[in-house]
């Protein structure tokens, strides 16, 4: 079992939120997009499991299966948005969709 | 019953709100039911209230019943509330029958209009509002129903818009109650400011608590409050808007400019008559008002060529009389006259249009005559409220009100032979006025065809009025004639009775006989001038000052040929070198600042799903940072 | 978990049994009436559970769900919304292409994701309503997949929403770092200690949550997707997804006194004056009804922030009433919207709304009723709404939050003023005869009757209503 | 142990950023499941075996195959790598690193701060995790079924085809 204090992992976690944040801002391809956003999810879930490691809880690996439960279904219905955005736009393209705005 | 007092202005407003949401869809027999049926029936629910009241041992003091709360927020809780007294009753009372009657005559009057529904609706709104102004408990709910009942007016006056004059007409009858109202409203908030509430009751209390007589604040209180009543009850200097509002339909001018809505001036001022009763120099101006406001309607009824535009000048005149009670103390006998007043004024009105109607819109009396073969009940009815007008000696109700104000006009404390005179000459000349007005309509040679003739929901309420006019006078008699009190021993728990100095009451008889012989001589006068030989009034029109003179009493004494000069040209001309208006800037900044924001804050709605989340990591940097530094 | 707590879950149980006996249903039937029927009936069975189950309230099932009174109004309103909203996309739905059916599925499902959130004592339980709520809203704003409208607002909240709540996550594993429980009670007890990392952490959660509620800065999904989104569903995510997750924060911020801390305080001040300012200059010159009523719905979410700055046992009842009159006013507004958008294309430019009143004078005026309420005008429930807001929060002495409320509410009516003044507006004939104008139908009609009703009931006449908010709502 | 830790988290770093660089999508995807092994090392690491199987297991294993499936579907071709490589311009990254290095930044400092709590070096066995996720999460685990149910409609009814031409056909479903 590691001896190292709970921050590192908190600061792992925090390092890999801030990448998966980075690529949701700088790829304007929708599946890169949701597989950052997977990224920052599966970082929240290092942190969880940091922090019930901490407390010696399984309660940080309880959320950790919700974590889990949430990204499959996110990324089901992502997914096949995904395919149906690509249908209409005949692109993958985030930024074709901005016919809105204002 | 009485706890159904709400019933009494909620049953018109559902009329009004029926009919102005569905009405033009409503066959137009519906229509006139429910417009005619739901003041009817509070009619109905007043009079039942009013027995009710009257023989409870309630009739000494008030009742007050609270219809509605809107909310309540740590001791802030504006409601609504009701109080019926005996003066409110009178007002009521009033306000429902002769309303009824008035809707009634109009669903005949009416009939051809295409704008029926909303005729209706805009009428049981005015009842509607009257009965909250004179229902309400404090001044608030009070002021609100003067603002509806002056918003109904402008409605009605305007009533055909098409027309720019009648427009016109309701602009102004607006503006000048406006010019009234502004005052009443600062008066409320001085009254609030100072005594801290506006329940009418406890500010009376407070008042003369924390008041002495003659105090500046009382007295610039009184004045304000005056201010609107001037407003609302055509008098000097505010009385111009009243012959123009006859451009509405003549049962609106029954209804609204003869019988109620003109009266809440005098109603406000008996309502807060101890207030007024603080202020001498406040209430000694009422009665110089009051009587320089008889005399000025007077002379200028006398030279009126429209039948209406007589019966409105002679409405301010009548109006003067009860200002002039309102300012010698006689709050009873104002009271008094204004019901006497709205039976026959209604009736004459209601008579007019009866009139008008035959003859296919023929206001002008020279262009009448003989119209007493051909239209018999209409000239009998019509006959019965002018004989009420011009006080005809002991069988008409005119005569004892009159009389009455005239007495006191002489014999009360605030009183003057002043007064006495003024009003004395008033009822001279009401009784020319009236009696030239009957003799060119219905004697002499006919001069215009009778096209139809009204049926019998004209002229029902006619006859009903006509009644009343004659009859209801009866219970208020002099002391030299049979002293009965009924009316002022009713209203006693709210009105005090008039002071008399000792010394005075053998006065009254000599005095009730002297204004029954000016009545009288008054009608002979007209007699003479206007069937009899005319050309003595021609050839006193023709010289040069009776030209001058006709042209001035025509014009209503020049008031409104004043204020254009005095008042609308220099505020126009100041108004048009500020056409660039130049405080404005200030505000077109504060907007082109707020549209130049949206503009900034509309371009970072980029739609692309970066920028925005471009913007939560923004704002989560801006938030954590707060969290950790600060 | 005792007989008891579970007869207090009865609510929870029956919303989530019908939606089974929806899919089932489905499986079995395809028949839109039946399947809307059956929806409306769920609800409504649930919704007559809450009086059933309120005597024995309030009751803690596991540590994850907490039913009382305020979590018992706020399902109730959760419900009552659905129910409305079940009514109006029926005529919806009906007139377009596809299969109706998911969608009454997604909606209940949905529902019971807020009802969870209005109930949850956990932060567990919390983020699983907030995301069954989320994943309804996806497909259901995408439902039509076809259009490439509806299908860019969908995109745009998924992968807008996924990292909102990446956030909420990372901070809530903070605070669960720092504290050891994420129990709200447990945190409660503990919040005293203070500590960097839960206040870090708190920033987080307060970013998804934001985000949720649509307040600036995290605001500027709002108007792509209620532009994009079929009126319903906007109607939906403007009212019961933000009302229910409104419920958690203020039951949070109300029962753990977080505003005792002042940088708590100080970041809720700057999102509520940040939402009412931008908020409302956004909607200033815009001409789409739908942006709007986005802009102006940010708006909203800051007066209310103010009353839930001012604390105190008076932001219950203020919070309740001001988001029943929020509700009924946004439910009937987009509920017009509905009815007259075509299966051609929603009903959003200001044009087509330009003399309404003579086209259609019942809509435009329950329309106008509608805004004038949202503009706070009195004898309506907006105005009672505002009042409250303003008189918490002059007794609180937030003089900036109440000098912001003011003047941001001027420039709002400005903008309601301009959309009621459009719809009087005279205009040729013709130009409107272009567009087909769809009928109303009755389900919708009874809807937006009796919402205009309660709106003015609650308007004139809120002193009953507040009796029972304030009988009703308590911990 | 440490080593691990501390090894796997730099793999995780490098991995991740791989992710978020590469053009090629299934390189990307690659570089994912790296990255998701190494946080599942790190679940180890930490003493939760539960759930760095499950992170292989789902995560690594069911999840990116969904990613995999997409990708093939779509069949993006060279084009888009290309397309991919310009959009990845300084231009347009150097802004959002700005911004996402100083919300790592503030993470770090603010978590800095905060000293003292050591893991405590207890594993905690899927035993345990089975007893709290059946006992006090009872209702968390009945509900996140009801997510996955409406992950399931939701995603059926967005995955169908087009169904405006098959409803004007009036065929059945």
């Amino acid at each position: 079992m590691a001896s190292v204090p709970m921050e590192h992992g908190l600061l792992l976690a925090g390092i890999l939120f801030g990448l998966g944040f980075l690529g949701v801002l700088v790829r304007r391809n929708i599946v890169f997009m949701l597989m950052c956003v997977e990224i920052m999810l599966n970082a929240a879930a290092l942190a969880f499991v940091a922090a019930g490691s901490r407390w010696a809880q399984p309660d940080g690996q309880v959320m950790f299966i919700f974590i889990l439960t949430v990204a499959a279904a996110e990324v089901a219905v992502g997914l096949a948005l995904v395919l149906q955005f690509y249908r209409g736009f005949r692109t993958v393209d985030m930024d074709a969709a901005d016919r809105m705005r204002g | 019953m009485i706890d159904l007092l709400w019933l009494i202005p909620a049953l018109p407003f559902a009329g009004f709100l029926v009919l102005i949401l569905a009405g033009s869809r409503l066959p137009r027999i519906v229509v006139a039911v429910l417009g005619a049926g739901s003041v009817g029936f509070s009619a109905v629910v007043a009079c039942l209230i009013g027995i009710e009241f009257i023989s409870s041992p309630l009739v000494k003091t008030s009742f007050t019943r609270t219809v509605w709360t809107w909310m309540s927020f740590e001791g802030f809780s504006p409601s609504t509330s009701f109080c019926l007294d005996s003066l409110s009753l009178l007002m009521v009372l009033v306000v429902t029958v002769v309303g009824f009657l008035i809707h009634l005559y109009s669903v005949e009057f009416m009939a051809d209009d295409d704008a029926y529904h909303r005729y209706f609706a805009y009428m049981n709104l005015f009842v509607t509002a009257m009965l909250v102004l004179v229902l309400a408990d404090n001044l608030m709910l009070l002021y609100l129903g003067w603002e509806g009942v002056g918003l109904c007016s402008y409605l009605l006056i305007g009533f055909w818009y098409k027309d720019p004059v009648n427009a016109r007409a309701a602009m102004k009858a607006f503006v000048m109650t406006r010019i009234g109202d502004t005052g009443m409203i600062v008066g409320l908030f001085l009254l609030y400011n100072s005594l801290g509430t506006l329940e009418i009751h406890e500010l009376m209390v407070r008042a003369v608590r924390d008041w002495p007589v003659g105090s500046v604040m009382a007295t610039v209180a009184a004045a304000l409050l005056l201010c609107g009543a001037l407003g609302k009850s055509a008098q000097l200097p505010l009385q111009t808007w009243l012959p123009d509002a006859m451009a509405g339909p003549t049962p609106v001018s029954a209804l609204i400019h003869a019988a109620t809505m003109v009266t809440a001036g005098v109603y406000l001022i008996a309502r807060t008559h101890e207030l007024f009763a603080l202020a001498p120099a406040v209430q000694a101006a009422v009665a110089v008002i009051g009587v320089a406001t008889l005399l000025v309607a007077g002379f200028s009824a006398l030279a009126q060529q429209d039948l209406k535009r007589v019966l409105a000048y002679s409405t301010i005149s009548q109006i003067g009389y009860m200002f002039l009670a309102l300012g010698v103390g006689a709050w009873s006998a104002a009271m008094f006259h204004f019901a006497i007043h709205a039976f026959f004024k209604s009736l004459l009105f209601l008579g007019a249009g009866a009139i008008i109607m035959s003859t296919h819109h023929e206001q002008n009396m020279f262009r009448l005559g003989g119209l007493r073969t051909q239209l018999p009940v209409t000239f009998w009815t019509f006959l019965a409220g002018a004989a009420s007008l011009a006080a005809l000696p002991l069988i008409t109700s005119g005569f004892y009100s009159k009389d009455a104000i005239l007495w006191y006009a002489w014999s009360s404390e605030k009183g003057s032979v002043w007064l006495w005179l003024g009003g004395v000459a008033g009822a001279l000349l009401t009784s020319i006025y009236t009696f030239r007005m009957v003799f060119l309509i219905f004697f002499g040679e006919a001069r215009t065809k009778v096209y139809k003739r009204p049926g019998t929901a004209m002229l029902v309420p006619l006859i009903v009025l006509a009644v009343l006019s004659m009859v209801a006078g009866f219970i208020e008699l002099p002391h030299t004639l049979g002293d009965v009190r009924l009316f002022s021993g009713y209203l006693g728990a709210v009105l005090p009775p008039v002071p008399i100095p000792p010394g005075q009451a053998s006065l009254e008889g000599i005095l009730g006989i002297v204004a029954a012989a000016v009545s009288v001589v008054g009608i002979c006068l007209a007699y003479l001038l206007f069937l009899k030989v005319p050309q003595i009034a021609d050839r006193a029109a023709s010289t040069l000052a009776g030209r001058a003179l006709h042209r001035l009493w025509l014009e209503g004494c020049g008031f409104d040929w004043l204020y254009q000069r005095l008042l609308v040209f220099p505020f126009v001309t100041i108004a048009r070198i500020n056409r660039s208006d130049f405080i404005d800037f200030f505000y077109q900044l504060a907007a082109f600042l707020a549209e130049g924001l949206h503009q900034g804050l509309s371009a970072t709605q980029t739609g692309r799903t970066r920028h925005y989340a471009v913007g939560i990591g923004v704002g989560a940097l801006i938030i954590i940072g707060m969290a950790v530094w600060l | 978990m005792n007989a008891v707590q579970l007869f207090a879950l009865t609510p929870l149980i029956v919303l989530s049994a019908s939606s089974v006996v929806l899919m089932l249903l489905i499986a079995f039937s395809r028949r839109h009436v039946t399947v809307a029927f059956m929806t409306a009936a769920g609800l409504l069975a649930t919704f007559l559970c809450l009086p059933a189950v309120y005597p024995d309230l309030p009751q803690q099932v596991t540590p994850l769900i907490v039913l009382d009174g305020y979590a018992v109004f706020f399902i109730g309103l959760t419900l009552a919304a659905a129910f409305a909203l079940v009514l109006i996309s029926y005529p919806y739905l009906q007139n377009r292409p596809g299969r109706p059916e998911e969608y009454y599925l997604l909606l209940l499902l949905a529902s019971l994701g807020a009802a969870v959130v209005a109930a949850s004592s956990h932060f567990a339980a919390f983020y699983i309503g907030l995301e069954i709520l989320s994943v309804s809203l996806y497909a259901m704003i995408a439902y039509e997949r076809w259009s490439l409208m509806r299908l860019e607002a969908g995109v745009k909240y998924l992968i807008l929403a996924a990292v909102s709540s990446a956030f909420l996550l990372f901070g809530i594993a903070l605070i669960y770092a720092q504290f050891g429980s994420m129990e709200f009670s447990a945190i409660a007890a503990r919040a005293a200690e203070g500590g960097i990392t839960a206040l870090v952490g708190s920033a987080m959660v307060l970013v998804g949550v934001g985000f949720k509620l649509a307040l600036a800065p995290f605001h500027m999904w709002t108007a792509d997707v209620y532009e994009g989104a079929p009126p319903p569903v906007t109607a939906y995510i403007a009212t019961v997804s933000k009302g229910a997750v409104f419920a958690l924060l203020l039951r949070y911020v109300n029962q753990y006194d977080v505003l005792a801390s002042p940088q708590v305080l100080l970041v809720l001040t700057a999102v509520a004056v940040a939402s009412m300012v931008v908020g409302n200059l956004l909607a200033l010159m815009q001409n789409n009804v739908k942006r709007i009523l986005a802009y102006s719905s940010i708006a909203h979410l800051g007066y209310l922030l103010v009353a839930l700055v001012a604390g105190g046992a008076l932001a219950l009842t203020v919070v309740s009433y001001y988001l029943v009159a929020y509700f009924v006013t946004t439910i009937a507004a987009f509920g017009v919207i509905a009815v007259l958008s075509t299966s051609e294309r929603d009903a959003a430019p200001i044009d087509d709304y330009r003399g309404l009143a003579w086209r259609r004078p019942w809509l435009a005026g329950v329309f106008t009723a509608m805004l004038l309420s949202l503009a706070g005008i009195p004898l309506t429930a907006g105005f009672i709404g505002k009042f409250y807001v303003v008189a918490s929060g002059v007794s609180s002495a937030l003089w900036l939050l109440v000098a912001t409320l003011a003047i941001t509410s001027v420039i709002g009516l400005f903008y309601y003023l301009r959309l009621v003044a459009a719809m009087f507006e005279q205009v040729e004939t013709h130009a409107t005869a272009a567009r087909e104008e769809p009928v109303g139908s009755f389900a919708a009609t009874a809807v937006l009757a009796v919402l205009t009703l309660l709106l003015v009931v609650l308007g004139a006449y809120p002193a009953p209503f507040i009796r029972l908010i304030a009988a009703t709502v308590s911990f | 142990m440490d080593v691990v830790f501390y090894l796997s988290g730099a793999v995780a770093i490098v991995s991740t950023l791989m992710v978020i660089t590469r053009s090629n999508a299934v390189h990307a995807l690659l570089y994912l499941i790296v990255s998701l092994f190494a946080v599942a090392l790190i679940f180890f690491a930490l003493g939760a075996p539960f759930a760095a199987a499950l992170e292989v297991i789902i995560y690594a294993g069911a999840i990116m195959v969904l990613f995999i499936f997409v990708i093939m579907m779509l069949n993006l071709g060279i084009q888009t790598q290309t397309q991919e490589r310009e959009w990845l311009n300084p231009k347009a990254w150097i802004g959002p690193a700005i911004l996402s290095a100083a919300l790592v930044c503030e993470l770090i400092y603010a978590l800095t701060l905060h000293k003292g709590a050591v893991f405590a070096a207890v594993e905690v066995t899927p035993k345990a995790v089975g007893i709290a996720l059946f006992g006090p999460y009872l209702l968390g685990v009945e509900l996140a079924s009801l997510l996955l149910l409406a992950g399931l409609v939701g995603t059926y009814h967005l995955g169908r085809r087009d169904e405006r031409s098959a409803a004007r056909e009036g065929d059945a479903p």
